[in-house]
């Protein structure tokens, strides 16, 4: 029975992420005003590239890929979609979910780098920079959540906030979101801070040497970590769903609101992103915390 | 448009199918020689707008499924274009803008540029004039999908078919070109 | 039946330095059998608490001298975890010192090491305490320096550190035992009487906690003494490293949970009117400050380093400074979380540095950029390392997650925000120069003179074996670990956390971590279905790799030029260039060495004055002399 | 056994000085064994004397039964007899290297010169009459100008013309004070001066004190008077030098301790504050600027004959503190501290005697390597040195640990003393770990000098001792108590001397 939940949550993970892509893409063709793909050209992408030829250049390199996919699948599970949630007990701990993810870039990270690439490394210390970077001002927003809510876990959190729109934590906490809707810009790689897979500099970065299904796994990675961050911050800030559609539509508004600000902004360099995110997003959550802990 | 494919190492069954989705999410490495690589943004940008089809450039050839030479190709590009083909993965398709790749173009009679591309890769399809323009473009790209959908395009078959001779008439033409470094330097 | 312990290490370190140079292998053995025969005695002490042993050694004027140990649950807690990883090491040692010169004096020096080890553990009164103390700092110095020049330099800056703190101590021992208050030398009573005497005289408590921390601190690398590790591991044998980072290190954590927490808790208990913050006194925060910032400071410094071992050192020096920081916040959760990151950190530290060790014992190179892709040459130290910087990085399944968990419910469920931010900081650039410590080693691409590099002996690769299996065991239960602690935080007057064999519960929330490991393995099966589907992928030679079309032999490109590992972390060194310039401590201690060399030399030249100069000099110290005796 | 016999510690070697001229007529090697056998006499018999006294308590000798205070008398008692025989037995061990030393054409000369010295130093510590150890004073003095002036180079006369200087500086001002004591209260018998120190007029009082301080400083190495220290050890042989820091140090403290804690003091506990000069702080900053110029000198030298003379004037500046402290414990502490340096200060002398003639040289950085070449004499430095930074289980940790304590539980501005003291401290453990690395660097090393078994006979013995007090330290504890007491108790060094209190 849990392995059957198990793989609902992961397909679902999967197919909205996927559903969201296509649709990102066609939303950006039409700002671009051009008419763009069929919005499920994602799930097309990804047959194809699972249906070609793929190479990889020692084992470690197919175990550091598939540890990264399984890392985010596995952060799923802790995160409260709407009204499921996996586990009882440990229902969207907030610590545990940011140590889980890091699994998925460790083993993205080992797979990339076991390819001996220089590209694909540059690409590697980017991205593990620019996680330092959007680390703080995320974690800030998120300990003041958690003084307010006396735990740490998500379930808590959106329990807290049901009831109208009125106690969502975006309404009571406003500067907290703002942190941490520039934090998910950089967690999701969109363009301002898409820094680590610039195609111009390093070649698409990490993904230099995946073809076919190396790079199959590497899109429903990162179809699973957008689902998984912008859940992340629906349940923070949106006060979760009481019914799933509800969930993902909130989880669409974000994706949008960030491929608004993706098609339209040119791309920092790395040390100006870094520095940008310790200094705006930071700045708005210290005066988050800063109200939370005077009040 | 002329199609160089043979037709009796077509696919067939399950290929078949999966060449929907290849032919609907083609990604494209454009190795810009030569005077074509101007035609690309147009046809890519709002009036052309190739990504309806879902073709989209791609940085490295290990992703990428089309290769398109726009132009002509001295003999050191070439040996770039051959090591670039090979790093491609299957199924892999090959399209030659404009004359230069035909029959050497305007260029036909200098010592430096290659004057049939199909001798040295496997050329899927080649577009015609002295560069084609996007609605040209377009039209080969809808040819090659047609082509991939009724399995007809498998120039790399044909190039694993016969590579011996494909490598004689590389071995032929890039015998003159001597490396940066010769392999004793590197190997000390 | 701890004296007769100490002493049969005695004769052990004497019998195995008998052993001649070519026995080398017999030596190396019989000492690892010889602490396993100790760790199996301190399993049969488990459970006799408070029983004491002395021996009075002399008595003159007021004071009487004598050695007494006794058996506390925080003391046996850590004899018998450091003694288990010793052993792991002294397995690893047998055969790197087989097949390299070996020095004889390093395993009498180590073995005297061991039991000056255990003699700090038991002691009960402070001149035991500070007897063992000593030895094990000119022991230890003697190991890290055996004849090398290179590693002197290294090691004194360590050596006057320790020997700094281990005087400020010395006064501080004979300061309690001056005071009419407390004239006492026991441990335990000190600390009770010290709470007492803080109401009426805090300012003297004050300097007494000063001077016993700056022992501490000087001993366990925190904030002011962060530098020194780096060079005194890095230059220290490599199976003695793991030693040092892994046991050595914790001597100052082990001073302040036997000392200085307790007191605090006592204070907080008998003294109404002491200045608090946040419901802990304001000199235990200071303090948890000080962790913070050594955690913060180790992992920059860890970034910007390009030298394997002094990588894994600040890496030590960071993971002190969470422990210094959660056992400071007095806290049930604090105190646990801060004695469990202890042992983890011993236990994925000594796996980390057995891993160095042993790319170093068949590559003879420390500078990172000069290796590479060894993962497919040597995969078991692969493995290890992979591990160790899994646990390091704190990453769920592993041991490093279970002891950061709790950190964070102190942390947080103690209300810390800037505290948590600066350690979930230093936590998450940890996670960059371990990664880039494992790229720039086992993967990337392969050195060409490592061709034929071929895996460790077998002898070697069970130590790191042990290390995986433990730190997946106590990652997966950490039950097993966390109730021993649980005795010792209740022996320090706090509750311990309901812990079952794989639940932890906190104030904040709970955690399963066989669950968790599980989701992860399940997710991991998940991801491999995937994988399954379409062709079976082919093998590619490494230097076939994408380079824009230009075949590399022809381009001159070998492997060493095409691994990307020398500046690999350029842009954060950028970002903190500026504030490094200004606040550097190292050149601060240069500057401190220099000073007082040129002032010795001033004061040698006095004596070679001539006539005129030296009665000038004469004078002088004549009216010193004689203005003292009317003024003071 | 009648202790008037003690006088015999002294007449002997007089008499057997006055015959080396003969006795080098004879044999020339004759010289040095039989300066060897009177100091071994003068070692058992004071021990036997040592033993006598611990048991019944202190005894005098009247020479030429002239009764105190008009008479001469020697003050044989627990403290007294201790330190004789410590200088005995250090002279003994340093004169078994001096036996197989090559000869040179000015053996009798040197014999005469180093039995004068000792017997000059024993008498010192026997003696109960000012003027007496005025006079041996002169002889310690002089014989130490011969001594240092040894192998008649540049340097040895260089430093043998300052200690002339400065010997004969001092000692004039010793006359002066021995003048006014004499002048004002009339007797030279330091019993009697004792008993009437305290009436004479403080400012008066101060002067004398003052003027007699510095006669001695010069023999204890202490800041003002020990410009000499470095150049006179640098000429010098190495283990002559232990002769200079063992014995000749060790009689100044010795009189140090004598005079301001029994004579001058008030004897029970604290030197009371003679005219307006507290003279407690008088002699703990002379302790802490010796200790600080002794140690910070030490880290910037290169010569270990330098280094080892700059630590004993550090150690000596170390025991002077303890003088200044004054109180039970710290005076246990400093007859500790100076026995203990006694020993290891001279196993360091002896050990690098061989060391430089093996390495040719007296600069550490040519020591690299030698732990390879020769192990037993790198351990018996390594031992020296632990003995004397005080490294657990060896014998300066012990006295180390008491000394801290006892300045410590002084208080108030004692904290910056035990501060500095600490410092110089961790200064001495950097720069002699710094020789023990530089003796096991992995270095080869040839040479031929092969050392003498006596050499290793001598290292032997005081390595065992520098250990067995480390490790057992009772027994010494006893007699260290029984000497403490004996020193801090005036009245009753007054009444056995002069019969009954007057």
């Amino acid at each position: 029975m849990i392995v059957l939940k198990f793989i609902g949550y992961g397909f679902t993970a999967i197919i909205i992420g996927l559903l969201f892509m296509g649709i990102g893409r066609k939303y950006t063709a039409r700002i671009q005003r051009r008419y763009g793909p069929p919005f499920w050209q994602a799930f097309i992408d990804v047959t194809k590239l699972f249906s070609k030829q793929s190479l990889s250049h020692n084992w470690i390199m197919d175990f550091g890929i598939l540890m990264g996919f399984a890392g985010i699948v596995g952060t799923i599970l802790f995160m409260p979609i709407g009204p499921w949630h996996f586990f009882s007990l440990m229902n969207g701990n907030i610590v545990i979910i940011m140590y889980f993810m890091t699994i998925g870039s460790l083993g993205m990270a080992m797979g990339v780098s076991a390819s001996g690439n220089p590209n694909s490394t540059i690409g590697i210390s980017r991205a593990l920079t620019l996680m330092v970077g959007y680390e703080i001002p995320f974690v800030i927003a998120v300990i003041g959540l958690i003084f307010v809510s006396k735990s740490s876990l998500l379930g808590t959190m959106v329990s807290l906030q049901s009831g109208g729109i009125m106690n969502w934590n975006i309404i009571k906490y406003p500067f907290g979101f703002i942190a941490v809707e520039m934090a998910l810009q950089a967690m999701l790689g969109e363009k301002p801070f898409d820094v680590i897979t610039a195609p111009s500099e390093i070649a698409s970065g990490p993904m230099v040497e995946l073809s076919g299904k190396m790079m199959g796994l590497a899109f429903l990675q990162h179809a699973a970590q957008i689902f998984l961050e912008t859940g992340i911050v629906v349940n923070l800030f949106l006060g979760g769903a009481n019914n799933i559609w509800e969930f993902f539509l909130k989880q669409f508004v974000l994706f949008i609101l960030s491929l608004t600000v993706n098609a339209i902004s040119p791309r920092f360099k790395f040390e100006d992103a870094v520095k940008w995110l310790w200094t705006w997003p930071t700045v708005f959550a210290l005066i988050q915390l800063l109200i939370i802990i005077l009040t | 448009m002329i199609q160089t494919s043979t037709k009796d190492l077509h696919d067939s069954g399950f290929e078949k199918v999966l060449n929907f989705f290849r032919k609907r999410s083609m990604w494209m490495l454009h190795y810009c020689t030569g005077c074509g690589a101007m035609e690309l943004p147009p046809t890519m940008t709002t009036r052309w707008d190739m990504e309806r089809f879902g073709i989209g450039p791609m940085a490295t050839p290990r992703q990428a499924d089309l290769l398109l030479i726009t132009g002509y190709l001295s003999i050191k590009s070439l040996k770039r274009v051959i090591r670039t083909y090979e790093q491609m993965q299957d199924p892999k398709w090959v399209i030659g803008f404009g004359s230069c790749t035909i029959n050497g173009g305007i260029y036909y009679d200098s010592y430096t540029v290659i004057n049939r591309l199909s001798d040295y890769i496997p050329v899927d399809l080649t577009i015609e004039g002295c560069m084609p323009r996007p609605e040209a473009i377009m039209t080969g790209f809808q040819t090659l999908m047609d082509a991939i959908q009724k399995g007809e395009a498998v120039g790399y078959k044909k190039y694993k078919e016969n590579y011996e001779w494909y490598k004689k008439n590389q071995d032929s033409v890039l015998g003159r070109t001597e490396p940066v470094f010769t392999s004793s330097e590197v190997k000390k | 039946m701890i004296s007769n312990i100490l002493l049969y290490t005695m004769i052990a370190a004497v019998i195995s330095f008998a052993l001649g140079q070519k026995l080398k292998a017999v030596r190396w053995s019989f000492s690892a059998l010889f602490l396993g025969y100790v760790g199996f005695q301190l399993y049969g002490l488990y459970g006799q608490w408070g029983m004491v042993e002395t021996h009075n050694i002399f008595s003159l004027g007021s004071i009487n001298f004598s050695l007494n140990f006794g058996i506390t649950k925080l003391g046996w807690f850590f004899a018998f975890f450091t003694t288990i990883i010793n052993i792991m090491i002294w397995i690893f040692s047998i055969v790197k010192n087989m097949n390299e010169k070996e020095e004889r004096g390093i395993n009498f020096l180590w073995i005297l090491l061991a039991g000056s080890n255990l003699a700090i553990f038991f002691s009960v009164d402070w001149i035991t305490f500070f007897i063992a103390w000593e030895i094990m700092t000119w022991t230890s110095f003697f190991i890290i320096t055996p004849g090398w020049k290179n590693s002197f330099k290294a090691a004194n800056w360590y050596f006057i550190l320790s020997m700094f703190g281990a005087y400020a101590m010395l006064v501080g021992i004979w300061w309690l035992y001056a005071t009419p208050a407390i004239h006492t030398l026991n441990i335990a009573s000190s600390i009770a009487l010290l709470a007492k005497l803080s109401i009426t005289a805090p300012g003297t408590v004050g300097i007494i906690i000063a001077l016993f921390v700056l022992s501490f601190f000087a001993k366990s690398a925190v904030f002011p003494f962060h530098p020194w590790p780096a060079e005194a591991h890095a230059e220290a044998p490599d199976d003695f490293s793991p030693y040092l980072s892994g046991i050595m290190i914790k001597y100052g954590l082990y001073g302040i949970l036997l000392f200085i927490v307790p007191l605090f808790i006592q204070i907080m208990k008998v003294n109404p009117n002491i200045a608090m913050v946040n419901g802990i006194p304001v000199y235990s925060y200071i303090l948890a400050w000080f962790g913070a910032i050594t955690a913060v400071l180790g992992t920059y410094l860890a970034i910007v380093s390009n030298d394997m071992k002094k990588l894994a050192a600040y890496s030590t020096v960071s993971n002190i400074g969470y422990a210094v920081t959660s056992m400071f916040i007095l806290s049930s959760a604090g105190v646990t979380g801060g004695l469990f990151h202890v042992v983890n950190h011993a236990v994925f530290k000594s796996a980390i540095f057995l891993s160095l060790g042993a790319v170093k014992f068949r590559t003879h190179e420390r500078e990172m950029h000069k290796l590479g892709g060894l993962a497919t040459k040597m995969p078991i130290t692969f493995l290890t390392f992979l591990l160790g910087i899994i646990a390091a990085a704190g990453i769920p399944p592993l041991n490093g997650y279970a002891s950061k968990w709790i950190i964070y419910q102190a942390l947080l469920s103690g209300h810390f925000p800037f505290l948590t931010t600066m350690i979930f900081l230093a936590s998450t650039g940890a996670f960059l120069y371990l990664f880039r410590a494992l790229h720039s080693i086992f993967l990337g691409q392969l050195p060409r003179k490592f061709n034929n590099v071929k895996e460790v002996p077998f002898l070697m690769q069970i130590p790191m074996i042990l290390g995986i299996l433990s730190m997946l065991g106590i990652g997966y239960a950490p039950g097993i670990v966390l109730k021993p602690i649980g005795l010792a935080v209740k022996a320090m007057g706090l509750t311990p956390m309901t812990v079952e064999n794989t639940l932890m519960v906190g104030k904040l929330s709970s955690i399963n971590t066989a669950v968790v490991s599980s989701t992860f393995i399940g997710a991991f099966f998940f991801a491999f279905a995937f994988y399954l589907i379409g062709k079976k992928r082919h093998h590619v030679e490494p230097l076939d790799n994408y380079t824009a079309g230009q075949d590399p032999e022809e381009f001159g490109l070998t492997p060493e030029l095409y691994h990307f590992a020398l500046k690999f972390y350029e842009p954060v060194k950028n970002i903190f260039r500026p504030i490094e310039e200004k606040l550097n401590i190292k050149n601060y201690y240069r500057a401190l060495v220099r000073n007082a060399n040129s002032f010795g030399a001033t004061l040698s030249e006095m004596f070679k004055l001539s006539g005129a100069g030296s009665s000038m000099i004469f004078v002088l110290g004549l009216v010193v002399i004689i203005l003292a005796g009317w003024m003071l | 056994m009648k202790s008037n016999y003690a006088v015999l510690l002294i007449a002997i070697p007089l008499l057997v000085a006055f015959l080396q001229p003969l006795f080098s007529l004879i044999n020339k090697r004759l010289t040095k064994w039989v300066t060897f056998l009177t100091i071994g006499f003068n070692f058992i018999y004071s021990l036997k004397l040592l033993n006598y006294v611990m048991a019944n308590g202190a005894q005098i000798a009247i020479i030429g039964n002239w009764k105190p205070p008009f008479g001469i008398n020697l003050y044989l008692s627990p403290f007294s007899m201790l330190f004789a025989t410590i200088i005995y037995f250090v002279a003994l061990i340093v004169l078994l290297v001096y036996l197989i030393d090559k000869p040179t054409e000015v053996d009798d000369r040197m014999s005469i010169a180093t039995l004068l010295m000792v017997m000059a130093s024993g008498a010192i510590t026997l003696t109960g009459d000012i003027f007496n150890m005025f006079v041996f004073v002169e002889i310690l003095s002089i014989s130490t100008v011969i001594l240092i002036s040894f192998n008649n180079k540049g340097i040895s006369f260089k430093g043998a013309f300052r200690y002339i200087v400065l010997a004969s500086l001092g000692s004039s001002m010793l006359l002066l004070a021995i003048g006014f004591i004499y002048g004002s209260l009339g007797t030279l018998n330091l019993a009697s001066i004792a008993y009437r120190f305290n009436l004479l007029n403080p400012v008066y009082a101060s002067v004398i004190v003052f003027l007699f301080m510095a006669g001695i400083m010069v023999e204890a190495e202490l800041f003002p008077f020990n410009a000499w220290v470095p150049e006179a050890y640098k000429g010098s042989k190495s283990y002559l030098n232990a002769l200079l820091s063992g014995v000749v140090g060790t009689t100044g403290i010795y009189v140090l301790f004598r005079m301001f804690i029994t004579i001058f003091g008030s004897g029970q506990n604290h030197i009371q504050v003679i005219g307006s000069v507290n003279f407690n702080a008088v002699i703990i900053v002379i302790g802490v600027l010796t200790t600080l110029i002794g140690e910070f000198s030490a880290l910037s030298q290169k010569d270990i004959k330098k280094i080892l003379a700059f630590s004993s004037m550090a150690q000596m500046g170390i025991i002077a503190v303890t003088i200044g402290v004054a109180n039970m414990n710290s005076i246990n502490a400093g007859i500790f501290h100076l026995i203990n340096h006694a020993f290891s200060k001279s196993l360091l002398f002896i050990v690098a005697f061989p060391i430089i003639n093996i390495v040719g040289s007296a600069n550490i950085d040519k020591w690299e390597g030698l732990g390879r070449k020769n192990i037993f004499l790198a351990i018996a430095f390594a031992i020296g040195s632990f003995g004397l930074i005080g490294i657990p289980f060896f014998n300066g940790f012990w006295s180390k640990m008491m000394i801290v304590e006892s300045v410590v539980s002084a208080g108030g501005w004692m904290y910056l003393v035990i501060g500095t003291i600490l410092l110089s401290a961790l200064v001495e453990t950097f720069y002699f770990f710094r020789i023990i690395f530089k003796l096991f660097v992995d270095k080869k090393i040839e040479s031929t000098y092969s050392v003498h078994i006596f050499i290793y006979l001598a290292i032997l013995i005081l390595s065992i001792i520098v250990i067995y007090i480390g490790i057992k330290p009772s027994f010494l504890a006893t007699y260290i108590h029984k000497a403490a007491i004996d020193l801090v108790d005036k009245s009753h060094y007054i009444s056995t001397v002069l019969g009954v209190i007057k």
